[in-house]
């Protein structure tokens, strides 16, 4: 009864609840799988992968701010044939993974893309567009509507499995991302990746993090996000997946309000690693304090 | 979990000892070396929690005690808690420090913070009837501390930077005057003391050493802590924070 | 002598110390006066004026968020007219006053510009930009170069005193804005403004405040606050007055690190009503902790 | 300023009772209904002071006393407090309720975490020689606080909503129910209360309002906490608290 309140349909993904970690906050799992069954989870977005395996950055990648983190760790990962391996590792859970996909040029976001779509329990692409663009110096692909309109539909065009877009939160106007995805033909929204923030150390008078900037997340920005997914819910038609600074069950439902379809946990899980099936544990109730019979009744309630 | 503070004292000069009764854990387990990831306030700030080595594990009376230096905002909230009150802890976590050792007499070198992971070992070596001698780097008088739990494994030899207690300098300076008749080198403390042994012994020595970066899942998910190896990039919260001598490789 | 350490000349600003409070979280003073003598500051940002009065928002118009606080006040304040009046009430004080300048018309920003510059006491005006274009359907004066530079030479071309030009955090580049007034003519730059955030009543499932979005502030921003001071301070050669999340002397330091000349204490008033003159008193002792014997050498100090 | 904590007891259902040591206060211009501005943690979370009443003020013991109900997480970390804890205070704040009234016979309206204010107030006017009538709303029986307090200073009328004590219904219909017998009406409670007490009361009565809204500085300097009045908006923090009654407009 309980579990019927929060399945949710989403292109390409069938979830038996809305909730599931975020990219970069859950590696691919194997970590959170000593502390409960990824069975649970509505989804799981798994780290990003880009074409040729990559060290990231230098160390430090982290700083901590009030209510949130900097990180940078510049999208280490074990390239496109490692991250197969572990989503081959994956299978044994009956959980659609949504594969988060970077690159540094329009070529390899496609190629990637193409690729990755093709493994078996990827249900659906997630399109890291907070990357720098290597060939147009540096300006984010999530920063200009167009680079992001063409990117979308290149990357649709290959793609087996449905595409969301994952918007940067760096922008003068998120509602012209968010269209420009959307006529780019995306299936979906995924919102916001980190906000650019820095720390300098008193003592070296050096950034904290090796990187110099890095990206703000935790509940520091939620406000920002909420904003955005309010912005956004009215702009287009596609369905968005909420995150930033989610911790519990209220701020979950506070995304669903906004216009999120469903939400994404990611700096929680650091803190508290059983935050997602908490999550998912107290949301059945708090709908019901709150009149609700079904999650999809809360979605966009805010916009009555 | 949650751990009641059972005592919560200071020592030495900005550190603390805390003791946490632990019934959950596995001390079957628990390897030394390992840490304990502390969430610190009750609320958003500070938001992640504070890595904290065992310091000493007792099995009988299910407590896990941690020494810990105030340093910052994290430390300094942990200081002000009072016993009886419960702290929110995940662990033991990570990979420790092995104690099946076939070595007739170990060195255990530990500067500041790092000290205290080194006496859970130095208490398992012991019990295994392995000889000990053990090297504490200190900035000066006034910050030492766990000397005498250390002369209960063995023989202490203390360095202090402004030489107002043992040997004037580094804990290399210490064992170096101390001689340098071990077979394997247990080591924690700041990264720069931590390679000048590993440069001293990688060749001549068997050994292991502890490493500190900061962490924010402190299980192994977000990749934030890591340290180059010849292996390649490894987590020091999970793959470490012990490795073997000659493994990290330097910047 | 720990005095001089702090001395800093900017356009048209004499200051004795490089801290003030930032506009609209001070008032005009009077409040702050039961508490200390407002003699101690560098200077004071006023609250914004409008050339007619305004009523501002309805209630509510603040949330609480993570480490932070959402406002959306609507710039309610007694018209030119009115704030003359308590400019006049300020001048018994030995301090340089900054009048914050709003507008809705470019041709309201540039009357009111003239008319308060003329003013004894306001050694510098400083121009409010965050508001939205009535004739450009709402986009802010802030979030288009183009119209910020012509805006900024309208207001130079009038003003008998050095305009600082403040700037808003919610863009894509803060660089081309802080570039743009640069060319303009900007004597320098505030930075920054509020983020755009949103809370939502999960009771009401309406947005907390009447206005719907406000500007979120305090100490979760200031790492978005210190990258953008950072960014501008390598673009531009105009000096900048830094604030976002400022509540301690090193957070101060941190600012003057990243390129801030002085800097403005905004949401920290209302938590700590003596957090300016604290920050004063605690400067020197920490300037020279960190081996500087003047704030000045502090400043820029991450860009070595 | 720092008030130390004396006694911090839970009175009723999420409500409680806390004694501050307050030293520093002058306790001659100290007028009730106004209300001090608590810090509540120790770091950035929460980050805004907390408004609370003053429920009385002993000015011999030099205490003042509060009664708040734990409604999120400030009041909650609030009721965490021990004694000997010491709380950031700023105040007394704000406008409160005069005291020299000339009535014969007044009524005091309280409705939730309304009531605290109006016991300062109803002790100095008893002190004045004042006959004191009191009607306190509440929720259900476990909510009721206080009722005792003001049984010492006239008759006291209890309204729930559930009806389980007292008179069934709002503080309204107690008061239709006792009889308009009064000079002069003092309110505290939810706007919604305050409102039909001014729209029921303005042309007949004299009277003094004390409101609620939310606040940032509660000094009367970020224009966050207004109130329509006939003489323009107004601030809560400082203008008020207290108005007359017939002075607000409502919405
Ligand atoms: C595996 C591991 C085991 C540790 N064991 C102990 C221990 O037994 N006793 C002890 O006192 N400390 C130990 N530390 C260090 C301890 O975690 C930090 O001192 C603590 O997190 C600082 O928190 P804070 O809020 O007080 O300081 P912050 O305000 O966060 O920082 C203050 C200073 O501490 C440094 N720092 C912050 N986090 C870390 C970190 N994770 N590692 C190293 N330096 C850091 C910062 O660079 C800064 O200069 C350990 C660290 C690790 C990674
Ligand atoms: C002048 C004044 C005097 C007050 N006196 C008392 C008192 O004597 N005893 C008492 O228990 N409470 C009193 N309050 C209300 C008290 O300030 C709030 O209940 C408290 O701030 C809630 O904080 P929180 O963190 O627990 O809740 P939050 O998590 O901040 O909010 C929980 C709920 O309380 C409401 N709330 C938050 N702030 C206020 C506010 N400033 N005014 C009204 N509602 C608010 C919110 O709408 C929300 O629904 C007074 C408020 C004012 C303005
Ligand atoms: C350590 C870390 C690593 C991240 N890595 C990625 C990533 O690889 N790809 C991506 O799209 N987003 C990444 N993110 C962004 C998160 O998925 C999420 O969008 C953001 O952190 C906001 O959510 P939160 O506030 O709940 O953390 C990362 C975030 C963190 C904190
Ligand atoms: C209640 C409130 C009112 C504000 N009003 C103004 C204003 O009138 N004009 C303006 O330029 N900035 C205004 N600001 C922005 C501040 O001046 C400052 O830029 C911002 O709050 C960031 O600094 P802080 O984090 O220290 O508060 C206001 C901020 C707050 C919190
Ligand atoms: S702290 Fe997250 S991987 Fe080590
Ligand atoms: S709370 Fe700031 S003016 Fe009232």
């Amino acid at each position: 009864m309980n579990k019927d309140m929060l399945a949710v349909n989403l292109p390409g993904l069938n979830l038996k609840n809305p909730v599931m970690p975020a990219s970069g906050c859950f590696g691919f799992g194997r970590e959170f799988a000593e502390y409960y069954d990824l069975g649970l989870l509505g989804a799981i977005m798994v780290k990003a992968v880009t074409e040729a395996p990559r060290r990231g950055n230098n160390m430090p990648r982290l700083a901590e701010t009030p209510a949130g983190m900097l990180n940078a760790i510049g999208l280490q990962n074990p390239g496109l044939e490692g991250v197969r391996r572990e989503l081959a590792w994956l299978e044994q859970y009956p959980v659609p993974i949504i594969a988060n996909v970077a690159g540094y040029t329009e070529e390899e976001y496609v190629r990637v893309a193409e690729k990755i779509s093709q493994s078996q329990n990827v249900a659906a692409l997630e399109i890291n567009i907070s990357c720098p663009n290597v060939k147009e110096g540096g300006i984010l692909f999530g920063q200009d509507p167009e680079v992001a309109y063409a990117l979308t539909k290149k990357i649709k065009a290959v793609s087996k499995k449905p595409v969301y877009m994952k918007l940067s939160p760096n922008v003068t106007d998120i509602t012209a991302m968010a269209k420009a995805v959307e006529a780019g033909g995306a299936d979906g929204i995924t919102m916001i990746n980190t906000l650019v923030g820095m720390r300098l150390d008193l003592q070296t008078g050096r950034a904290v993090l090796a990187n110099g900037t890095g990206g703000l997340s935790g509940p520091a920005i939620k406000p920002v996000a909420v904003r955005m997914v309010y912005e956004v819910y009215k702009a287009v038609k596609i369905p968005i997946i909420g995150m930033g600074g989610i911790s519990t069950a209220e701020d979950a439902l506070e995304f669903f309000y906004a216009g999120a379809s469903a939400v994404a946990v990611g700096t929680e899980n650091f803190v508290n690693p059983y935050a997602c099936p908490q999550i998912i544990e107290g949301l059945p109730e708090l709908l019901k304090e709150y009149g609700f019979s079904h999650v999809k009744d809360a979605v966009g309630y805010a916009h009555r | 979990m949650k751990m009641k503070i059972l005592t919560n004292e200071s020592i030495a000069k900005k550190v603390f000892r805390m003791k946490l009764s632990a019934e959950e854990v596995d001390f079957k387990t628990l390897s030394p070396g390992t840490f304990l990831n502390i969430r610190v306030g009750k609320g958003m700030e500070p938001l992640l929690r504070r890595p904290i080595s065992i310091f000493d594990a007792d099995e009988k009376e299910k407590t896990l005690t941690i020494i810990y230096k105030v340093l910052g905002r994290g430390t300094e909230l942990m200081s002000f808690l009072k016993e009886g009150e419960h702290l929110d802890v995940l662990g033991p976590l990570g990979t420790g420090f092995p104690v099946q050792d076939e070595s007739r007499k170990v060195l255990l070198a530990g500067g500041g913070v790092g000290v205290p992971p080194l006496y859970e070992l130095g208490k398992r070596l012991r019990e295994n009837g392995v000889e000990i001698v053990t090297v504490l780097g200190f900035r000066d008088e006034a910050s030492v501390f766990c000397q005498k739990d250390f002369l209960k494994l063995g023989k202490v030899l203390i360095a202090t930077e402004d030489g107002s207690v043992g040997v004037e300098g580094y804990v290399t300076d210490a064992i170096r005057e101390m001689g340098e008749d071990f077979d394997t080198l247990y080591a924690c403390g700041p990264r720069a003391m931590l390679r000048s042994l590993d440069e001293a012994y990688q060749d001549k020595k068997k050994g292991y050493l502890s490493f500190e970066e900061r962490m924010a899942c402190g299980i192994g998910a977000c990749y934030g802590c890591m340290t180059e190896t010849k292996d390649g990039l490894k987590r020091v919260c999970k793959d470490g924070p012990v490795f073997r001598l000659g493994e990290v490789v330097y910047e």
